[in-house]
C-alpha cells in the first residue's frame, strides 16, 4: 500500500534535516503527541463506541457483544475478536475490499495488546462452559489517515470497551437470564500504544503524522499498560540498533502515562472528571 | 392526510426527523460530508476525479462514477459482517446511478470520480441519508453538479402513507419507497418501492416524498453556504 | 457491465428519431410486447421450471425446495431464496464469475416483487418453528439477452413457481411425514413486471429490446398483481420527471393485464387453457 | 456382449438413450447448440475467435480456448450451489483439452474462443453430451475444426459392460469412463476412467465406446445437415 | 500455467529426434524411471507422511485424521478427503493462491485411485452412523516439480496412508474411547499410477522428466493396484490413436509391480525388507 | 539467569534446540534451504530477481521483495486449512519487511524477489526459523545481502527468561518474543512481543536473544561453507 512514496524528496530531505536539529515541521517537540479529540458513545446501536483524533487521524472504534461458541482451548471464557478495516475513505491509497495485510497487522497489534494483558475478563463472559460464551466484537475504523493510525486504534478502542454497556445477566442452572439494568463489560487495564519513528541518522519522534510517516525509514510500535508493563512490541519499517531497542522501551514507559490519563479522563475513570 | 396520526416516535406523517449535516469532515478526502437523520448517522468521501486502475475500465469519453455504500459492523441491531452483502451491492449500485445523473462526467474522460460511503448507525432510511451526503461530498470536492441530489423514503404504516421512516416504523411498514430528485430540474434519479401500494397511494406517497426532497435540499444549501449546520439544537456532535 | 455501448451512434438516433413519430424499428406499436413463448416444466429434475422467450431473449427459470433452516424474525416462515446468474452464454457482455451488480438487482427485485406480495404462502411452509422449514430456491437463468430480461425473468419467476410440485406432507408431532402424492406450492398471487424506456426526449416504450436498451437512455420497471396493486419499482437508467413518475406507474397498471392473463393461462389457472 | 441382459430403463447392453440435437438455438452466441442424451440436457454457447483481456493471457502463435462447465442449481437432485466445484473445474479443463485438438488454434493467434457449458438437467453423461454439443456450436460458430468431436460414456454396471449410463447406472456402477474421438482421424480425445475394469473388461468397454462414438458422430452430422433434429420422436420440446 | 512452453525449440527437437532412435537424453530406458527415494515418517505431528523422489521432483504428502460428519449417502462410513497443492516453491510456473485446475485434476486422479479401489477400509473409521465418522485428510505438497508429479504424488500417498497410525479406539454404547496404543490406518490396497507421454510420431515413454513434458504432446497416466485391475486413467495432453490406448493400458500394468515392490519394501508391507 | 531451572525437554533455559540447515535442497529454485529447529521444519525457495507481474506493482528504483509465509495442512496440531489464516498474513509481512533490510534491492529495479516459505512441521519458532532458512535461500540464489539475518524468539516461561521455545512452552509463556538481527551490523530487523513483560524483563530477554541470533549465525555460516550441516547428530534424515 506504502510502495508509493507520496511524499517528494523535497519534504523528505527537510523533515529529516529539521529532526537532526531537534524539531519536527509542525513545531512539536520530539516526543509530544498532536492535539488527542475524544467523543464516546457516539454510535447509539453499538454496545459501545469511542472516536479518537490525534491531529487529523480519525479513529471509530465501535463494540458489539453477542453469543456465540467458546474457543475449544478456553472454553470457560468468552471470545474477544478483533477486526480493523482501513475503508478507502481514510486515503487514496487504502482500496475496498477485505483487510490486506496492514490492515490485519493493525488488529492483530491492537487484539495482542489487549489479550495478553487480560484487558477484558473473559472468564466473567462465559454462559455454558464449552458451549455459549458471550463474544465482543471490536471494530476498529479508520476514518482519516493523517499517520499514526495505530496509536489512534488503541485509544478508540480502549476508551470503546470501556464505554461499552451490556445487558446485566445471570446464569440459572444454565438459563440466561438478563436483567433491565445495564453494567459495564468488564474492563481490567488500560493499556495504550506508543509508535515511534526515527530517520536512518536523526532522534526518535513519537506520534509520527503522515509526512513523517513516509519520510522516517524506521518505525516501531510498543504497548504499555497503566501498570508500566510491556505488553506488544511491534517493528513496523525498516530496522533498530541494538541500543536503540532499549531507548524506543524506554521512551514508550515514560509517554504511556500520558495516553493512560486521556483514558481514564474521557472514559470516566477518573473521578475528577 | 389525516394529521391527527402521531407516529411511534411522535411525530406527524410529513414530518422529517431531525438532520444535521456538515461538509469538509475528513482531511484527506477531496471531499467529504456528514449527514445524520434521527440516529441514523452516514459519513461520505469523495475521491477524484482520478487517473483509474485498471485502465481499460476507463471511459474515453467520460468519468465513471464508482460508489460503495457499505455498513460498519457495529452500525446495525445485529452486528454485521464486513464482507459486503447482497443488499449493500444493490444499493452501491442504484446510488451510483443516480449520482451519474448529476455530475459533468463529460468533463473527466478517461478519470473516475470514487465515492465511499460508510454508514455508522443505521436507523431507516440510509441510503436516502448517503445521497444528501454524497451530494455535499460532491460540491465539497468542487465536483461540477447539475444540482444538488436530495432524498427521503416515504411509506405505508399502519394504512398511513409517512414520510422518513425509522427503522421502528419500516420493519412494520407495507410499503418503502426511497426517492431521490435533482430540484431545479424536477427529475427523479432514484425511486424504488419496496412493498405494495395502490395507484392512489402511490401517488400521495410520491408527492410527500417530493416535498420531504424541497425540505432537505433547502437544508443541504444551508450547510454548503455556512459548511456547518445543526437543526433542532440537537446536543449529539457531528462525528 | 453496459459501460460500452455495443450500438452505433447510428442505430441509436435512428432508433430515437423513429420513436419521436411513434414508431419502432421491429414494427412494434409504443406499447407492445414482442412475442412472448413459454415452457413449462422441461427440467424434470426440479420441482417445477418454466423458461420464457420474448422475442430473443430467453430465461430460464428453475424451483428447487429443500429442508432448512427459518430466518429468526420469522421463525415460522418457509424461506424464500431468490438467486439470479447472467451466464456467460448470454452475451459477450456476460462474464463467468460470482453474480455482478446487474445481476444482484435482477434477484433483488423478483425477490421483492414475489416477498411484498404474499405471493408463496410461507407460513404453510414451516415444519417446526424456528428450527426446520422449507425452503424455496428460485434460480433464474438467463440464457439469450435481447434486452428486457427482467421482465422475461419475472414472467419465468411466477410461472416455474406455478409449475411447482412437491411431495404433499403433514406435521405430526413434530414429524414430518411424506405422503406419495405431489401437490402445488401454495402460490397465492400472480405478479409481473413492466420494464419501460424513453429517450431523454421522447416517448415511453414497454420491453426494450437489446438495442433500444443500449439507446435510450431511461429505463424504469415496475411490478404489479393481479389485484392491480404496484408491488415493486426500480428505476433502473437515467431520470424520470416528476409527471413521468406517474405516467410509468399508469402504463404499467394497464400493461400488466395483458402478461398475468399468459401466466394464467400457461400455468392452467384458467379453465379455458 | 450378453444381449439378454436388460437396464433398469429397458435397454440393450450398447444401446444409446434416445438422443436430440439443434444447433444455433441462441442469438447472442457466435455459435451454439443444444443437446439431449436421455433426461441430461445441455445447452453451449461458443464466442469468438475475440480479443482475449487481459493481454498477458494470450498466446502471439495461437489462439487460447476457454471452457466453462457449469451446472444449473436446478439440474441436480439436490440443489447444486452455483459456485464452481471441484468436480466442475476439472471437467471444464478435460474438455478444453478435448476441444484444443480439434480447433485449428494456430489460425487465430493473440485471441481466445469461449466456450460456455450450462448442464440444465443432469441425469449421468453429462461430459459427454457437452462435448457433443460443443463441437456442434463450433461448427455453428464457423470456427474451422478438424473433426466433429463425439463422446460417450461406458461402464461396467453389475457385471455387464454398458452404454451411455444414465445417473441411476452411473451410481451404482463399477466403473464409468468417459471417452470423446475425433472419428475421422481415429484419435481419442478425452479419456477417463472412474472405477476398476481388468484389462480384458477395458478392452471391450473401450471398444463399445468406439462404436457409441460413430452413431453419435453420425447424428451430429445429420443435425448440421438439417439444422435440427429429433430422434425417435419424443414429446419434449428442445430449449 | 504451462501455457508458455519453458523448453526451447532445440531442446524438444533433440528430445523427439532422440526418442524417434530409441533414445532419451538422460540415458534412459524408454520404459525406465528415474531414481525413485522415500522417506516416511519425516513428520512426527502427522499421523503418517512420506516423501517420494522421483528423480529431482519431490512430493510430500501427510495424513491428519479428525472426527466430522459423513456424507448423506454413505452415512456409515469414514472420509477420505484428498487435497493437492502445487505450492510456489516448486516451480516457476506455479503461483500463490487457491489450486487451480491442474492442482484440483491432481487431486481427483488420486482421490479417485484410492476411493475405487477401496484402498482404505472406510466402513470401519465410523463412529456413530450418519452423525460422526473419522475423516482421513490427505494433503499432497508437491515441492520441487521436473516432471511427472503425478505419479510421485501417487506414490507419497500411498506410503503415506501405509505409514499412518492412530489412537486404537473403541465404540461403546455410542461412546468413543481411545486406548494408549496406535495402530496402523486400516490400508488394504496398494495403487499406483504410471503417467506416459510421446511425441505425435514416436514412440511412448514412462515418468517424463519436465523437459519431457513440455516437448511431447500427449500425455495419459493410468493407475493399477497389486491385483492388476485398473483403477483410473486420465488422458492429460493431447491424444492417442486407439490403438495406443490399448498399449498404455498395456505398459502401465506390465510397469506397476515395479512401483508396488518399491511401495512394500519401503513401507514394511515386504517381511524381508 | 537461575541455571539450575530445567525446561519441560531437558534444555537450559539459554539452550538452543538442535539444529539442522541444508542448503540448495530444490532443483527448480533459484535458491533454497531447508531448516530444522527441534521439531519445526521449513523449508524455503527464493525465486528472482525476476520480472513483475502486474507491472504496475513494480518500482522504478528497487526490487520488491514478496513473501509467503505458508503452513502445510499437516504441519499443525488439527489440520491447517490451507487457505491463510489472518496469522500467516501478518506473519508474512514481518518477515517480508525484515528481508527488505538485508537485501540490495536498490540494484534490481522494476523486479521481484519472490521468497515462498512452507512450514512443514510447526513446534514452536517457525518464524524464526523461516527467517534462518530465508537468509541461507538468498545467499543460495546468490542474491547480493548485506548480512545473514538470524532470529530466535525468547520468552517468560514460569517466570524464566528461555531462548527458543517449542510449542509446550510457548502455550504456557507469559511471554513470547521472536528477534531477528543482521549480527554485522548491530540491526534488529524483527521484532515482536507476544505477552507481558517488565522493561527489566524486556532487557534481560532481548539480551539472551542477541546471544542466541549469534550462535545461529555461526551454524548459518557454517551451513554455506559446507551446503550442509547437522549438529548434535540427530538421526532424522533432512528433507
Amino acid at each position: 500500500m506504502k510502495t508509493f512514496r507520496v511524499v517528494s524528496q523535497l519534504v523528505r530531505s527537510r523533515i529529516i534535516s529539521m529532526l537532526k536539529e531537534g524539531s519536527r515541521i509542525d513545531d512539536r517537540g520530539l516526543l509530544d503527541y498532536r492535539p488527542i479529540d475524544v467523543k464516546c458513545g457516539l454510535i447509539s446501536r453499538a454496545n459501545g463506541s469511542a472516536q479518537v483524533s490525534i491531529g487529523s487521524t480519525k479513529v471509530l472504534a465501535g463494540v458489539k457483544v453477542g453469543i456465540g461458541e467458546p474457543f475449544s482451548d478456553v472454553p470457560d471464557q468468552g471470545v474477544l475478536a478483533v477486526n480493523a478495516e482501513l475503508v478507502p475513505l481514510a486515503s487514496p491509497a487504502f482500496e475496498p475490499g477485505p483487510p490486506d495485510e496492514t490492515a490485519i497487522e493493525l488488529a492483530r497489534v491492537i487484539d495482542r495488546t489487549l489479550r495478553e494483558t487480560k484487558t477484558i475478563d473473559l472468564k466473567s463472559l462465559c454462559i455454558e462452559p464449552g458451549r455459549r460464551v458471550f463474544v465482543v466484537f471490536l471494530d476498529i475504523y479508520v476514518l482519516d489517515h493523517d499517520g499514526n493510525f495505530i496509536d489512534a486504534s488503541a485509544l478508540a478502542s480502549i476508551l470503546a470497551l470501556l464505554n461499552t454497556r451490556i445487558r446485566k445477566f445471570s446464569i440459572d442452572e444454565g438459563e440466561l437470564r438478563y436483567e433491565e439494568e445495564y453494567v459495564p463489560l468488564p474492563v481490567l487495564h488500560t493499556p495504550v500504544t506508543i509508535t515511534l519513528a526515527k530517520p536512518d541518522d536523526g532522534p526518535f519522534i513519537v506520534d509520527p503524522n503522515l509526512e513523517e510517516e513516509l519520510s522516517l525509514d524506521n518505525r516501531v510500535c510498543i504497548s504499555v499498560d497503566e501498570l508500566g508493563r510491556i505488553c506488544a512490541i511491534q517493528k513496523l519499517d525498516g530496522s533498530l540498533s541494538v541500543d536503540e531497542v532499549f531507548e524506543v522501551v524506554s521512551i514508550a514507559c515514560k509517554t504511556a502515562p500520558k495516553l493512560i490519563e486521556i483514558v481514564r479522563r474521557e472514559s470516566g475513570l477518573d473521578a475528577g472528571s | 392526510m389525516s394529521s391527527e396520526f402521531v407516529r411511534p416516535d411522535g411525530r406527524l406523517p410529513d414530518q422529517l426527523r431531525p438532520i444535521k449535516m456538515a461538509v469538509g469532515v475528513l482531511d484527506r478526502a477531496d471531499g467529504s460530508a456528514y449527514v445524520e437523520q434521527g440516529n441514523t448517522k452516514v459519513i461520505v468521501a469523495v475521491y477524484g476525479p482520478r487517473e483509474l486502475h485498471p485502465r481499460h475500465k476507463a471511459s474515453p469519453e467520460a468519468a465513471v462514477v464508482r460508489c460503495r455504500y457499505h455498513m460498519a459492523p457495529f452500525s446495525t441491531r445485529e452486528r454485521k459482517s464486513p464482507n459486503p452483502s447482497r443488499r449493500e451491492v444493490e444499493l452501491s449500485k442504484v446510488i451510483k446511478d443516480a449520482l451519474s445523473q448529476t455530475i459533468f462526467l463529460e468533463r473527466f474522460p478517461r478519470t473516475s470520480i470514487d465515492v465511499f460511503i460508510e454508514v455508522l448507525e443505521a436507523d431507516g432510511g440510509t441510503r436516502c441519508a448517503s445521497i444528501n451526503a454524497c451530494s455535499l461530498a460532491l460540491a465539497n470536492a468542487g465536483i461540477p453538479i447539475r444540482d444538488l441530489i436530495s432524498a427521503v423514503a416515504v411509506g405505508k404504516y399502519n394504512g398511513h402513507i409517512i414520510l422518513d421512516l425509522n427503522d421502528e416504523e419500516d420493519e412494520a411498514a407495507e410499503a418503502d419507497m426511497p426517492v431521490a430528485i435533482m430540484p431545479s430540474f424536477n427529475k427523479v434519479v432514484l425511486l424504488q418501492l419496496n412493498g405494495v401500494l395502490t395507484e392512489e397511494e402511490f401517488k400521495q406517497a410520491f408527492d410527500l416524498a417530493v416535498k420531504g426532497c424541497m425540505e432537505i435540499n433547502r437544508i443541504q444549501r444551508e450547510t454548503l453556504r455556512s459548511r456547518y449546520l445543526s437543526i433542532k439544537g440537537e446536543e449529539n456532535e457531528d462525528v
